[in-house]
């Protein structure tokens, strides 16, 4: 089976399609926008199901699939250089996975903001951003190379700033936006450079071509400011993934991009946004892994895991929470990563995107839902909620679920995917002492995740209301399909076993493999030997035959290791899978005691460790160090020497002096302009211009007889003449 | 003796009269006065001249389609008179230069 | 004796009532007096033996021309000679003064010298030959119209057709409909 | 001379040439040029005298025969059953005051009558009373009496705008506006005629019909009847009769364009009015009703010269007299005829008699000419009575 190009783009150009359309329709028809938007993202779900399908059920478990677009620019045939761009589409299993969770939270989320913003005098402006949004994702799956990845990168990177400003009559909105798009900016400059490091010793941006490289040797012996080109272009590539997935240091802009509407929040922190940057660290794994730097990814990743889960703890805000909380589960992603749990990270990233969505979802239905008549305003202040499950039980069944889900509860997907991640830190941990660190950061932050998950849970929907006017004022909620449907999908994709092999595995064929996870199977740790076989594949084909690179597909979780070292991982694994177990355990207890039993009393802690405290409220001091360190304290004084310098000696001396040399040849060229241009060529022209109409005036005075008159003599002369 | 130049002079009355005509008169109407004289003496040369010169009848078909023309013009030429007084409400020769841009 | 008293006679009608219109200080007046030019002018045509000639004249002139010039007269109250006009700005007397009359006599004077020069000629060049007899010119005239001339003819009614339909468009007066 | 005429008539005569012979003789020059200037003069005066006091008789005709439509007496008192009226009515006229309104164009006040009357008398020099008495035989007769009635227009305009008076403006504009309007039709039936009679010559037209009903040529065609009722209603409306009296309409505009006028010049105008009318039925009877044929040829000088037995003066004499009486007696009828109809139709609107000219007469008329053409062209010109006979014949030369 051959994938036409009307079966793959169709995934873009729907929601695309929708966007550019919805544009002209904003004003007038905002209905009938919406419901473009929603049917232009329905289509695009409908063709990455296709494409899921295919991938996962069927015989293209293991293929990947290249096609050609077009050829963007071709340095090649205007002879400057032998670089060409060709647009194109990559697919393989994570794609084809990727894609349709993209889709279906995408697809999810907009049928939630048709509840959710209905009211909104901007109702028709969000769809358009949305489904832009949601076009950038999905076109930087089906990237085949680099370049488009960034284009839509940086596509993704302005929605999210409009977006977060959607609200830009407040001021916190529009500085948050700003803050974002400047933040993620560093990440994508690091980004750009990773991509001409990259072209300058391939040749070439594609996928396919890259990996071909690192298996021929390309990289070797080059360097670049003093270290290894792979090294260096792995970080820069990796600097790109800080920016966008939120790592430590540039974590910053993820909290304030609570800004934007709820449904924005989750597709920003759910599927498409944050997720990207995890994408492109998978895709690059081989070069991370060339150039050596997991050990470097390993320690950001538990770093972002730790320190967000600490500030999460003191977050009254339920978004404020839920924010440092995806920034705590990136971190656990990019700790995957670094680990070499590669498949884990993956899957990480598909749990956490379906339960922090459906969480999101939720939030935004108790925001909505809690409306203060005083300020006219929505509350997610969590110490004015309390009680509101009996109001809205359906919302508090789905919030319920994905903690479960997000603090690693047994037969939830957070735990297969986050013990997986714990129990391979673990391993690398066994194996070298640099990992410890970074394993011993993943549980604490994992026991934290379960405090501050259940505190939010005991502080919004159990015991008694805090605020009893705004409770009072609260609609037990009502069945509105549109918001309550996408929020129950999503709960029960929150259960582990869709993705675990336990459960599926007998039914789901997978090549080779009948008892084991599928999603294990499909997803598998690029080996850098195996890109030996690499090569640049021509476009337009379905990779097949001797050139295929899996040639066969099989799960083997001892990686190549002995029996003693495989023994030896499972029971790190076994380890890891019950320490995860007691932890979350322990952090719902520990909630349970201090929130709903109030057995302890938290504001004690807070007294004993008043100066954590105090850094956590204000997030560490980041905020302060890039505004006062670096922005006031280095960019400032920068900026004014280099104005200094602008002003005192370029201006002075080079722009002042060109201007005197230019006024010599102006009085030149004034004179010559005055005297021979203008007096004589101007005001000549015109004065001989005067006198000739001063004679034709006069002849043509529009007076018959006068004319007649003239004729008269003429003919009298020629008459004369004549006879 | 009545000859061809008896003819000629009163044709050439004519016609120096519709020239006068023509330029002392400020009238539109006056002025096409001055035309149908003008009109009239070439009409009345081309009869003469038929008469005691060619002995055919040609001078006589144009002196006909002289008349002709002459009727159509003054048809022509009074409408647009008329016209014109509905809009300037004056047929002074004078009023009408708005042809001078 | 008869062709040569209705000859001075008809001249003296056209030549009096030429002069009488350049003189004549009213218009209508002076539209009488073009009458009478072109009765005179008429009876000429009568001693050219042109007889179709001169009824056409009749015809057109007495029962279409001067009535027609009679009606626009007075539709545009061309009788009257004021010398201002209606936002009372000074102009030449619609029927001409000293100034223009002098301009005109002289222009006249220059046109009349050259045509002197011109007809003191003919009398010598053309030839002394008898001149035909009276006779009847319709059923030549009649057959000269549609054969040799027949092109002529039908442009002319073209012509007349276009002026008559072209002078009823242009005289009538507009509606204006706010 | 190119033209038949009065002179040429009596040219012929033998006691003319021997007065001629005789003065020319006395005299010692060549008299026949002032013979015939003084038997022309003669004939005019006689004519247009003649005609004058028909004009007058038109005004006593119009208002006995009024009178006895409307079951009155009429004159009656001067002279026998009131015939010498408008003796008295022309007495009273020239007695009484000249007045020139004060505010009139005096010239132009003084000439308006008069080119009335010109037009008027002029048509009578080629109105063919009969073959020989007639004025002249103008080679363009028809062209001729189309274009001097237009001076009628151009006195009645004057009158009406010389009077300075709005109902005398009025009245001369309506009747300018009218006779230059019913030309078309009048016109268009004319050269119909012409064409039938194959020349612009009265005595060409007259001496294409016959004595008899059926050779006139109202009869000559279908088509032609219609043509004689659009000449005969175009007619009316060019002599501003009723029901086309527009321009002296009492009701509305005083007395029209010679509201303002008195006396002689008054006389003038209704003079010019009578007499048109006589002329234009005199067209009529010429040009449609055979005009001064007389039935049988009983006027012919073969009928009355060799068959009757009268010496050549006395029978040409007769002759011409029976013919005169023939034109007469058609004219007269045709003059009652305008009588009755204007006492017995109601007047027109000003829009009506457009519509009545432009939408229907002049349509009608230029379908007449064309179907008359067409006539012509097909049957060689022959009448429908001659058709009719000649198929009558050879039915009957086949038993």
């Amino acid at each position: 089976m051959e994938y036409t190009l009307g079966s793959i783009l169709p995934i873009v150009l729907g929601p695309f399609l929708a966007f550019a359309v919805n544009v002209f329709l904003v004003k007038r028809w905002t209905k009938l926008g919406v419901f473009l938007s929603c049917f232009g993202m329905f289509v695009s779900l409908f063709y990455s199901f296709r494409i899921f399908k295919d991938f996962v059920f069927g015989k293209y478990s293991t293929d990947y699939y290249v096609h050609k677009v077009f050829t963007w620019f071709d340095l090649k045939a205007a002879g400057i250089s032998d670089f060409a761009v060709d647009m194109g589409i990559y697919l393989d299993n994570m794609s084809a996975v990727m894609l349709f969770m993209v889709a279906g939270c995408a697809f999810l989320i907009h049928i939630f903001s048709t509840y959710y913003m209905a009211e909104d005098k901007r109702f028709g402006r969000f769809f358009v951003y949305l489904s832009l949004f949601t076009t950038g994702m999905l076109g930087l799956v089906l990237s085949d190379n680099l370049l488009s990845v960034f284009i839509f990168w940086e596509l993704m990177g302005f929605c999210s700033y409009s977006l977060i400003g959607f609200y830009y009559e407040k001021e916190g909105a529009g500085n948050a936006s700003m803050k974002a798009f400047m933040t993620t900016r560093i990440g994508d400059v690091f980004f750009l450079v990773g991509i001409l490091a990259i072209w300058t010793t391939v040749g070439s941006v594609r996928f396919t071509d890259i990996y071909a490289a690192i298996s021929s040797g390309a990289f070797d012996g080059l360097t670049a400011v003093g270290i290894p080109l792979a090294t260096f272009a792995a970080f820069s590539i990796f600097m790109g993934t800080i920016g966008k997935s939120a790592q430590f240091p540039l974590q910053v802009w993820l909290p304030d991009a609570m800004w934007g509407p709820t449904p924005c929040s989750a597709l920003i922190h759910a599927a498409t946004m944050v997720a990207a940057g995890v994408y492109l660290s998978l895709r690059m794994y081989p070069l991370m892994e060339l150039g050596g730097i997991t050990t470097f990814i390993a320690y950001i990743g538990a770093i972002t895991a730790f320190g967000a889960a600490t500030i999460a703890l003191v977050q009254t805000d339920i978004k404020a929470v839920l924010a440092y909380s995806t920034i705590s589960q990136l971190g656990y992603m990019v700790l995957g990563i670094g680990v070499g749990a590669y498949n884990a990270a993956f899957m990480h990233l598909i749990t956490h995107a379906v339960f922090k969505a459906c969480l999101f979802l939720s939030a935004g239905s108790v925001i909505h839902s809690l409306h203060d008549h005083h300020t006219h305003a929505h509350v997610q202040e969590m110490p004015r909620m309390g009680g509101l499950r009996k109001k809205m039980p359906l919302t508090f069944l789905a919030m319920l679920c994905c903690t479960f889900a997000i603090a690693g509860f047994p037969l939830f997907s957070g735990f297969v995917s986050k013990d997986r991640i714990l129990g391979d830190a673990l391993v690398m941990a066994s194996h070298s002492k640099a990992y410890w660190i970074p394993a011993f950061l993943g549980f604490t932050a994992a026991l934290l995740t379960a405090f501050y998950m259940f505190r939010m849970m005991f502080l919004t929907f159990f015991g008694e209301p805090r605020d009893k006017d705004l409770y009072d004022h609260t609609h037990v909620e009502k069945l509105s399909w549109n918001r309550n449907v996408p929020l129950l999908i999503l709960t029960v994709f929150t259960l582990g076993a869709w993705y675990s092999g336990n459960f599926f595995g007998a039914w789901v064929k997978v090549p080779g493999v009948e008892h084991k996870e599928w999603f294990a199977t499909l997803i598998e740790k690029p080996h850098v030997e195996k890109f030996k076989a690499y090569k640049s594949l021509p476009f337009g084909s379905v990779d097949t035959g001797a050139d295929r690179v899996f040639e066969e597909s099989h799960y083997d979780p001892d990686h190549g290791m002995s029996k003693e070292e495989a023994h030896h991982v499972h029971l790190i694994h076994n380890i890891g899978a019950w320490a995860s177990i007691v932890i979350a355990l322990s952090g719902w207890f520990i909630a349970f005691m201090m929130y709903s039993k109030r057995s302890w009393n938290p504001g004690r802690w807070v007294n004993t460790f008043s100066g954590w405290y105090r850094a956590l409220q204000n997030k560490y001091y980041f905020d302060d160090l890039y505004v006062k360190g670096v922005l006031q304290r280095g960019l400032l004084p920068f900026n004014n020497l280099l104005a200094r310098f602008d002003m005192g000696v370029y201006d002075k001396y080079a722009i002042d002096g060109w201007e005197a040399v230019n006024r010599f040849f102006y009085r030149i060229a004034r004179w010559v302009d005055n005297v021979i241009v203008d007096s004589i060529g101007v005001d000549g022209t015109g004065a001989s211009v005067r006198f000739f109409n001063v004679i034709l005036r006069t002849f043509q005075n529009g007076k018959i007889q006068f004319y007649f008159i003239v004729f008269l003599f003429v003919m009298v002369g020629y008459i004369w003449k004549l006879v | 003796m009545i000859t061809l130049s008896s003819y000629l002079a009163i044709s050439f009355a004519l016609f120096v009269c519709g020239i006068a005509v023509m330029i002392a008169r400020k009238n539109i109407i006056a002025i096409l006065l001055g035309i149908e004289l003008i009109l009239n003496s070439a009409a009345l040369n081309f009869a003469a001249y038929t008469r005691f010169v060619n002995h055919n009848l040609d001078g006589h078909i144009m002196s006909l389609f002289i008349i002709v023309i002459a009727a159509a013009e003054a048809a022509v030429g009074l409408a647009i008179v008329i016209r014109f007084f509905q809009i300037r409400e004056s047929i002074h020769i004078d009023d009408a230069t708005q042809l001078l841009q | 004796m008869f062709d040569n008293f209705l000859f001075l006679s008809s001249a003296a009608l056209t030549v009096c009532g030429a002069l009488a219109v350049v003189l004549a200080p009213n218009l209508m007046h002076a539209c009488t007096y073009l009458l009478t030019t072109l009765i005179g002018v008429s009876g000429l045509y009568v001693t050219l033996s042109a007889d179709f000639l001169a009824a056409t004249q009749l015809v057109v002139y007495v029962g279409g021309v001067v009535i027609l010039m009679l009606f626009a007269i007075m539709l545009t109250g061309g009788n009257d000679n004021k010398s201002v006009n209606k936002f009372g700005i000074e102009k030449v007397a619609p029927m001409g003064n000293a100034k223009t009359f002098t301009l005109a006599g002289f222009s006249a004077l220059i046109m009349a010298l050259v045509i002197l020069k011109i007809i003191a000629n003919v009398n010598k060049a053309t030839p002394k030959t008898e001149l035909p007899p009276y006779e009847t010119t319709v059923e030549k005239i009649g057959e000269l119209l549609i054969t040799d001339h027949v092109l002529a003819f039908e442009i002319s009614s073209v012509l007349l057709l276009g002026a008559l339909i072209g002078a009823a468009l242009i005289a009538r007066p507009r509606r204006r409909e706010e | 001379m190119m033209n038949d005429n009065v002179v040429s008539f009596f040219s012929e005569a033998p006691p003319y040439q021997a007065l001629n012979e005789k003065l020319t003789y006395l005299l010692n020059f060549d008299t026949r040029g002032m013979m015939a200037f003084v038997v022309y003069f003669v004939a005019a005066f006689v004519v247009v005298n003649v005609m004058a006091l028909i004009g007058g008789l038109g005004t006593y005709a119009e208002r006995k025969i009024s009178a006895d439509i409307q079951m009155r007496q009429g004159p009656n008192r001067v002279g026998p059953f009131g015939l010498l009226q408008f003796l008295a009515d022309g007495v009273k006229m020239i007695m009484k005051e000249d007045i020139l309104p004060k505010a009139a164009d005096k010239y132009l006040f003084f000439i308006a009558p008069i080119l009335c009357m010109v037009g008027v008398f002029a048509t009578l020099a080629v109105l063919p009373f009969s073959s020989g008495f007639t004025l002249t035989h103008l080679n363009i007769g028809v062209f001729y009496v189309l274009g001097v009635s237009s001076l009628v227009g151009v006195g009645i305009f004057l009158g009406g705008y010389s009077s300075n008076s709005k109902w005398s403006m009025l009245g001369g504009m309506r009747g300018a506006s009218q006779i230059i309007s019913y030309e078309v039709p009048v016109t268009l039936s004319i050269i119909a005629m012409v064409m039938l009679g194959g020349g612009l010559n009265f005595q060409t037209i007259v001496d294409g019909q016959g004595g008899l009903p059926h050779q006139w040529f109202i009869f000559h065609n279908p088509f032609t009847i219609i043509s004689f009722v659009v000449f005969f209603i175009g007619m009316l409306a060019e002599t501003n009769r009723a029901p086309f009296d527009l321009p002296e309409a009492e009701s509305e505009l005083v007395s029209g364009y010679h509201t303002e006028f008195t006396g002689m010049r008054f006389a003038f105008f209704a003079l010019a009015e009578y007499v048109e009318v006589f002329v234009v039925c005199g067209v009529a009877a010429a040009l449609y009703l055979g005009g001064y044929q007389v039935p049988f040829g009983l006027s012919s000088l073969e009928f009355l010269h060799t068959k009757v037995g009268l010496p050549m003066a006395p029978a040409r004499m007769i002759g011409q007299f029976l013919e005169i009486g023939g034109f007469v007696t058609k004219t007269v009828l045709l003059y009652y005829v305008v009588i009755w109809i204007r006492w017995t139709l109601p007047r027109l609107r000003v829009d009506q008699l457009m519509t009545l000219c432009w939408k229907y007469l002049t349509p009608i008329a230029l379908f007449n000419l064309v179907g008359i053409a067409v006539w012509i062209y097909l049957f060689n010109g022959e009448s429908m009575w001659n058709l009719v006979f000649k198929t009558g014949a050879a039915a009957a030369g086949h038993h």
